[in-house]
């Protein structure tokens, strides 16, 4: 029988040291294959090295082979033929993988046009059936600046598949998305080998995992852990990393229990907030008690991210207002990021950011040094800079930043939306520890309502 | 750096329409440094001269004579206070019109009431009577013809005038005519069949100013232009290499001169005048900046000048052992800088000069540098040329360089008058008052007798040659470069005409 | 992307930024021997740049003059060595008298944004349209022969440039979250500067100043050509590259030292910034 | 195309209050350090008109009286401003012609001159600088490199007479100066454009590393498009947004430069005319000059902001 993707023995290689593999494994048409595993395990690396678009400085062995034809051989220009035709890619981040400059309809357009190989008239149809198709009416005028993540998502997918490629790479495609246009994506890759095709997807989403089936792939700091058909994967997974894996779905999470508020520190009275003019929320109120955990949900660009800035006093209410308690602090209240490596001056070495902060609020490093320890990370890792470390190292170090202040507040952004199951959960568990432990309160952003279930001690539910 | 000159020679080869090839040769190109931005006569007359546009009552040869021009001849009165100039029949200005009396009063008298050469004559009235040019003078002055000629006297159409009187146009008498004027860089001109004297042989010219000396070289190299004036010393040397052009080197009536302020406390006494001639380094400077060994100064007035060039005047030297020697007994003593000090001063001074004329600096340089071996420290301050005739007048000049023409009128009288008669002038001595001299002058001025006028001229260039009021450095010499197909080329020393009307091309 | 570099530094490979590559070795020993000779000036070969001999001019390296004579017969190597000195004070101040305050109003115009930024941006602007060379012009005319008014006039033009580039990279960077971050953690105002902009902005900055360098000693030597500038017989490489102009022709070696030496001078500033920009 | 004309409407707005302003302070400061230069202006305008041979302390005090330079400062301030507010830049004190006509002429020289250098500089920096920009560190980058420094350390005299050397002297392709037909705007233009484009294809350079290291660059290849065209329709506007914005800094840069290249190529342009009007103190012409040239200035960045916009269309879409 005939396989669109073949690999066999593949590892990728940094110098001499083996980053990634080996791995084998093959999909025929029609299939599915999920690629598993913790954040930074080299499931990128796999897409990659299909590709043929690993960076200069790795190296990829063994065998690669697409349609029966051995590709891993072949010079780049041979394989970039085979992209947009043979290989269609999902992007891991769908805003920065389009043209910003470059209005959505055009995008796709020009896939119609120059891959597909229509005249301009029928490659204008096609792209208006796709936008019809995708539900992305109305963004056709758009540019990437202004489409929501999903829309974005939606518009790089019919920009990918406008070639007719029979095989679909997917890199992390539900990364950042709110619950709705999560599923809304999956579907999308779900019809893939319903219509006969091949998808390849890579995510550390049990759910995603679950919903989308077929042949599974775990890996574990880039060596093979167990593979074999989700079904038996998911219900009897042979590999205690698997089984971890899947207990760190929230949904297996145990209910966290219940902190006993203190008094009130932060209210939030019938506040109204816009942002660039857009009205957003109103009528919202919130009395933050000492130690308890709220988490906040909502469908994205609903402007949670824009009621925590207000709340943390970075973004004047439109209308209402925001109290803290008496006694307060002016750096009170911190925040938690989304993205971490973004919360952190890139250039500097994360022990000059921290000890910045510890000198400037009288912290003894020590103390930081303890919480860092506490929160598991390594003292080494801070004389590397922001980019060198891994994001769930880099959230806690960024947990322990904000410790150092000795906050009452801490507003998290999606502090884990990025990370994969277990590190998810670890961090959101240390964030509960050290929560209670300091007595500090903490307002939790997230999408998934399990989450929001189960850490969270009430939910506050944004909508329209 | 390949790179670009492939992308500049593909644009070369785009765009190329090269102007050597398919050029008539009945056309000349003149370089030369001077721009010319106005139509006013007294601003930009001595171009419109040169090219031969417009054209003065009277005119002069190689040799300084004076000959008729719009004027066929003039008479004195008796008394030599009347000049009466008979002007030529049938003379039609390029605009058609006639040229007569009328024109040529309005156009003097415009000119007599702008500062000038005119304003320098004792004159008192000019007017029209019974077709003639009538010219009164407060005392005899043998001059005016000579006057006459320079350039701010040319005779404008009346039509290159407005209703108030200011000039807008480049219309005259003159063999050319223009076809095309931008200033400040151009004037295209073609022959004017209209001309009363011998037509031209070229039909047409063109005059470009540029400004830059390596400029004009490249001109005259490439063979751009035919005929190029004013070339700098190097330039000039390596064009002499050139074999598709000639060289010529014509001495002029102009000098470099050092005006010394002869009130100041260090120069009131002729002798230090004469030690910072001895410490004038002449024939280094003729070597190492003009590179004219001839063109060392022995004397102020220039071999050009032959009626004022004196051959028994012993000629100027360098020495600084003397120079020192003068200046010790005049009680100056080195300091422990080396610099002279006499009473608790040093001898420290300024020099002012300008850098219109590329050499001069150079000059000053050398000065700094030689005069700061005999003690004296010298501050160069190169500026405006006003900064001359202004330190002049407020007496805060110490010493000034610059180049004088003697050869603004084929009779320098008029000049040397205001430089060194009463007490000098602007651009000659300063605080330097001489009866001899100012008598000498004088005379000079009101008799036209060339037995007295050759003795006076003696007795005036032996005071200054022995009393130094200005020290003089250097003769001009007036560099060209002649296409050698260019025929019939005469290099005027007096400055006053390209010559465009007497030269041809030979195939 | 970010996936393989943490890989690539969980599997103990570093990234290149942490090594001194060569080029910016060779650079900054460049610089120190510029330093040394601006230093030392004439006084290392015992030279003095101002002696003359008309009698000996243009002439080529020889013992007596290693690098020959100039068109007043006055040693070329004593005259670089004196430039040396004049020209790299003056390229130095000029930089930072145009490059400081750019810069600080560049963080400015892009700190407070609004109107600040509009007006700021406006006197720009204005700057640039009041012709530079009508400024300097004037500033050297109202103290002829001062390098002084020649620098303070050279960098008055030269800092819209600083002041452009600070405020548009400012921009992006006082946009990200990091910094509302450090903001929150109680960062002021000179620690978000030195933390999050120095290290975004500052290679950038170092290549105008490079070039900048350049620019003020050329501008000197424009001014030069008309004729407005240092006093004889003061030695400043762009004063000598027009002095020794006229003889180009003869003895192209003479004009060419002076600008080699500024080429020098200005590779040395760029391999010490590390080459082209960028990280 | 509804949005974008509002844009432009509203940049046009900004920047003729733009231009008022200039206009002002240009008038003011130049008046102002005409003011404030040393030396008797009676002097430098009668040396200015009569040359050293005529010029004397008589004329310096015929050209006195006629300009009545006398006056209190304000008074002629005022004066100027008086005629200007009447679209009349006065006549030159030198020349005694119009400042309008003499500008008239010699702008148009100029700005033929900058079109030229900038046209120039495009043809030599976009092919050099997307060259060296698409192998960042490889030989021609780094000889691109050395080059510029190279270009912008010599003196833009020196560089034209090179050039003149070559392409007018030996090649003999273009005449030596002067300005009768367009082969004669070839060297000039090249003079300038030589010292832009040392700038400027680095600046390119930076732009296209930058584009092609971003994440839609990959995907775009990754979707299917050959490399051409993803160089071709994402890659080039995307580079050409910091291009196009530093031909706005480099305009001044022109205005310095133009000065020195006129009196190399005998080009009867502007900035020549400048120099002599300040050395002249020909306080009219100075005034005119510097008005047309900071207006010229606002007007030619209102042509990089259109660009821009065009180039760039976010914000637009509201």
């Amino acid at each position: 029988m005939t396989h669109s993707i073949e690999v066999d023995m593949l590892s990728v290689f940094a110098g001499p040291t083996r980053l990634m593999g080996p791995v084998s494994f093959s999909v025929a048409p029609g299939g599915t294959l999920v690629i598993m595993g913790e954040t930074g395990a080299g499931k990128s690396l796999i897409a990659q090295a299909i590709l043929g678009t690993l960076p200069g400085a790795l190296r990829a062995e063994g065998h690669i082979t697409i349609n029966g034809s051995r590709v891993d051989t072949l010079p780049v220009a041979e394989r970039a033929a085979m992209w947009g035709h043979e290989l269609a890619t999902l992007p891991q981040e769908p805003w920065r993988a389009l043209d910003p400059l470059m209005r959505a309809f055009r995008q796709v357009t020009e896939s119609y046009r120059f891959v597909a190989g229509h005249p301009p008239v029928q490659a204008r149809e096609d792209t208006a059936e796709a936008f019809q198709a995708l539900g992305l009416s109305g963004a056709e005028d758009r540019l990437p600046g202004a489409l929501s993540g999903g829309m974005a998502q939606r518009v790089a997918f019919a920009a990918a598949t406008a070639g007719k490629a029979p095989i679909l790479i997917a890199d992390e495609p539900t990364k950042g998305l709110d619950a709705a246009r999560h599923a809304k994506v999956v579907d999308l890759l779900a019809k893939v080998p319903a219509t006969g095709g091949t998808l390849l997807a890579i995510t550390h989403e049990v759910a995603v995992t679950r919903r989308l089936g077929g042949h599974v792939v775990v890996l574990r700091d880039g060596q093979l852990v167990e593979q074999g058909p989700a079904k038996t994967v998911l219900s009897a997974p042979a590999d205690s990393y698997t089984r971890a894996l899947l207990d760190a779905d929230p949904q297996c999470w145990p209910h966290s229990n219940p902190h006993s508020a203190g008094d009130v520190i932060l209210t939030a009275q019938d506040l109204a907030i816009a942002r660039d003019g857009k009205h957003l929320i109103d009528g919202f109120n919130l009395s933050l008690k000492q130690g308890e955990r709220v988490a906040l949900t909502g469908p994205s660009g609903i402007g949670k991210t824009t009621l925590l800035d207000a709340l943390a006093g970075l973004l004047p209410p439109a209308s209402g207002h925001v109290t803290r308690a008496q006694g307060l602090s002016r750096h009170a209240v911190q925040k938690l990021y989304q993205d971490p490596p973004a919360a952190f001056p890139t250039r500097i070495p994360l022990e000059k950011s921290l000890r910045d902060v510890a000198r400037l609020h009288k912290t003894d490093w020590g103390f930081v040094l303890r919480t860092l320890e506490h929160l598991g990370v390594r003292p080494s890792l801070l004389s590397r800079r922001p980019d060198e470390v891994s994001g769930g190292e880099l959230q806690r170090i960024s947990i322990a930043r904000a410790l150092t202040v000795r906050p009452s507040v801490l507003l998290a952004d999606e502090p884990t939306s990025r990370l994969d199951p277990i590190t998810q959960r670890d961090t959101l568990r240390l964030l509960e520890k050290v929560a209670a432990e300091e007595n500090i309160a903490v307002v939790l952003v997230t999408h998934d309502r399990h989450i929001a279930d189960k850490w969270a001690d009430r939910i506050l539910k944004l909508a329209k | 750096m390949l790179k670009t000159l492939n992308a500049a020679i593909c644009i070369a080869f785009a765009v190329a329409t090269n102007p050597l090839l398919a050029e008539p040769k009945t056309d000349v190109t003149i370089a030369s440094p001077w721009e010319i931005a106005s139509y006013d006569p007294t601003v930009s007359g001595s171009i419109v001269q040169s090219l031969q546009i417009m054209e003065t009552l009277v005119d002069a040869d190689a040799k300084g004579v004076l000959r008729p021009a719009l004027a066929t001849d003039w008479t004195v009165s008796e008394d030599g206070l009347t000049w009466t100039f008979t002007l030529r029949e049938g003379v039609t200005f390029h605009d058609g019109s006639a040229f007569d009396a009328v024109a040529a009063v309005n156009a003097l008298t415009r000119a007599w009431e702008q500062p000038g050469i005119l304003q320098k004559a004792p004159i008192t009235g000019i007017s029209e009577q019974n077709g003639k040019v009538v010219i009164t003078v407060a005392t005899p002055f043998t001059a005016l013809p000579s006057i006459l000629t320079h350039s701010t006297t040319i005779i404008p159409a009346p039509a290159a005038f407005d209703a108030d009187g200011n000039p807008i146009a480049l219309i005259g008498t003159g063999p050319f005519s223009v076809t095309d004027f931008t200033p400040p860089q151009s004037v295209s001109m073609a022959r004017f069949d209209g001309y009363w004297g011998d037509a031209p042989k070229l039909e047409s010219a063109t005059y470009l100013a540029a400004s830059r000396a390596e400029t004009r070289a490249l001109l005259a190299e490439s063979g751009d232009a035919d005929l190029v004036f004013t070339l700098d010393a190097s330039g000039y040397s390596h064009l002499q290499h050139v074999d598709t052009i000639e060289t010529q080197a014509v001495p002029i009536p102009r000098a470099v001169l050092l005006k010394v302020n002869s009130e100041h406390p260090f120069f009131a006494d002729a002798r230090a005048r004469q030690a910072l001639s001895l410490a004038t380094p002449r024939a280094g400077i003729a070597k190492a900046i003009t590179r004219f060994p001839e063109s060392a100064a022995g004397q102020l007035f220039p071999p050009a000048l032959s009626n004022w060039h004196s051959a028994d005047l012993a000629p100027l030297e360098t020495d600084l052992d003397a120079a020192k020697a003068l200046l010790a007994e005049l009680g100056w003593m080195p300091g422990e800088d080396g610099v002279l000090t006499r009473d608790g001063e040093r001898f420290s001074i300024t020099l002012r000069t300008f850098p219109d004329r590329p050499e001069l600096p150079l000059i000053a340089t050398a000065l700094q540098d030689t005069w700061r071996e005999i003690g004296i420290e010298l501050e160069v301050s190169v500026a405006s040329y006003s900064e001359i005739p202004k330190g002049h007048q407020d007496g805060s000049l110490h010493v000034a360089l610059f180049a004088r023409n003697y050869g603004l009128t084929p009779d320098p009288i008029g000049t040397v008058m205001q430089d060194f008669a009463n007490g000098g002038g602007d651009w000659g001595a300063m605080r330097w008052d001489n009866p001899e001299v100012t008598g000498a002058i004088q005379t000079i001025a009101s008799t036209a007798d060339p037995e007295i006028r050759a003795e006076s001229i003696a007795e005036v260039a032996g005071i200054l040659h022995q009393e130094l009021p200005v020290i003089p450095v250097l003769w001009y010499q007036h560099t060209v470069s002649i296409d050698k197909g260019l025929d019939g080329v005469i290099i005027d020393p007096l400055q006053r005409s390209y010559g465009l009307s007497e030269m041809y091309w030979v195939e | 992307m970010s996936n393989q570099s943490e890989m690539m530094i969980d599997a103990g490979v570093s990234g290149a930024q942490s090594t001194l590559p060569v080029s910016r070795m060779t650079g900054l020993a460049l610089l120190a021997l510029l330093a040394v000779a601006a230093i030392g000036g004439p006084g290392l070969i015992g030279g003095d740049p101002a002696k003359q001999s008309l009698l000996h001019t243009l002439e080529g390296p020889s013992a007596a003059h290693p690098l020959g004579t100039d068109n007043l017969g006055r040693d070329m190597a004593a005259r670089l060595l004196s430039g040396a000195q004049l020209s790299l004070s003056l390229a130095f101040l000029s930089v930072i008298t145009a490059g400081l305050p750019g810069t600080l109003l560049g963080i400015a115009a892009a700190w407070f944004g609004g109107w600040a930024d509009r007006l700021l941006g406006a006197f720009a602007d204005a700057v640039l349209a009041l012709p530079g060379l009508l400024l300097v012009l004037m500033l050297a005319a109202i103290s002829p022969g001062s390098w002084w008014a020649l620098y303070a006039g050279i960098s008055l033009t030269l800092w819209v440039e600083y002041f452009r580039y600070t405020r548009q990279r400012a921009r992006i960077v006082l946009a990200e979250p990091s910094v509302e971050a450090s903001k929150l953690l109680g960062l002021g105002p000179w620690l978000l500067i030195r933390r999050h902009l120095i290290p975004e902005i500052g290679p950038g900055l170092l290549t105008i100043a490079a070039f900048g360098a350049a620019t003020a000693v050329t501008s000197v030597a424009a001014l030069g050509f008309v004729s407005v500038g240092i006093r004889p017989p003061t030695a400043e490489w762009g004063v000598m590259m027009t002095e020794l102009l006229p003889y180009w022709r003869e003895a192209p070696f003479l004009i060419l030292q002076p600008v080699a030496c500024l080429v020098l001078t200005v590779l040395a500033l760029h391999l010490s910034v590390g080459g082209p920009r960028r990280p | 195309m509804n949005a974008f004309a509002r844009m432009a409407l509203a940049t046009l707005a900004t920047r003729g209050v733009q231009a008022i302003i200039v206009a002002v302070i240009v008038g003011i400061v130049s008046f102002a350090m005409m003011q404030a230069l040393p030396g008797d202006a009676a002097y430098r305008i009668a040396a200015g008109r009569y040359g050293y041979d005529m010029m004397d302390a008589a004329s310096a005090d015929a050209v006195r009286a006629e300009l009545g330079l006398d006056q209190p400062t304000l008074v002629q301030l005022w004066a100027w401003l008086k005629t200007l507010a009447q679209f009349d830049l006065g006549t030159s004190a030198v020349y005694g012609t119009s400042v309008a006509d003499e500008i008239a002429s010699q702008l148009g020289y100029s700005l033929l001159l900058a079109a030229g250098a900038v046209v120039a500089s495009l043809l030599i920096a976009l092919p050099l600088g997307i060259a060296s920009g698409l192998r960042p560190g490889g030989l021609l980058d780094s000889m691109s490199l050395a080059v510029s420094i190279f270009v912008r350390s010599i003196p833009a005299f020196a560089l034209g007479i090179v050039l003149v050397l070559v392409f007018a002297v030996q090649l003999k392709l273009f005449p030596v100066a002067g300005f009768q037909g367009f082969s004669n705007l070839v060297l000039p233009s090249l003079t300038l454009g030589l010292g832009l484009a040392a700038v400027s294809n680095r600046v390119i350079r930076d732009a296209v590393v930058d584009a092609m290291s971003a994440d839609w660059r990959l995907f775009a290849r990754t979707k299917g498009l050959s490399a051409r065209l993803t160089l071709t329709r994402h890659v080039l506007r995307n580079a050409a947004l910091p291009v196009v914005t530093y031909i706005g800094v480099q305009l001044a840069y022109l205005i310095e430069g133009v000065v020195i290249v006129e009196s190399v190529f005998a080009w009867p342009g502007i900035g020549h005319a400048l120099v002599h009007a300040i050395f002249g103190r020909d306080i009219a012409m100075v005034q005119g000059t510097a008005l047309v040239l900071g207006l010229t200035y606002v007007a030619l960045n209102l042509c990089v902001d259109l660009a821009c916009r065009g180039i760039d269309p976010r914000g637009r879409t509201a």
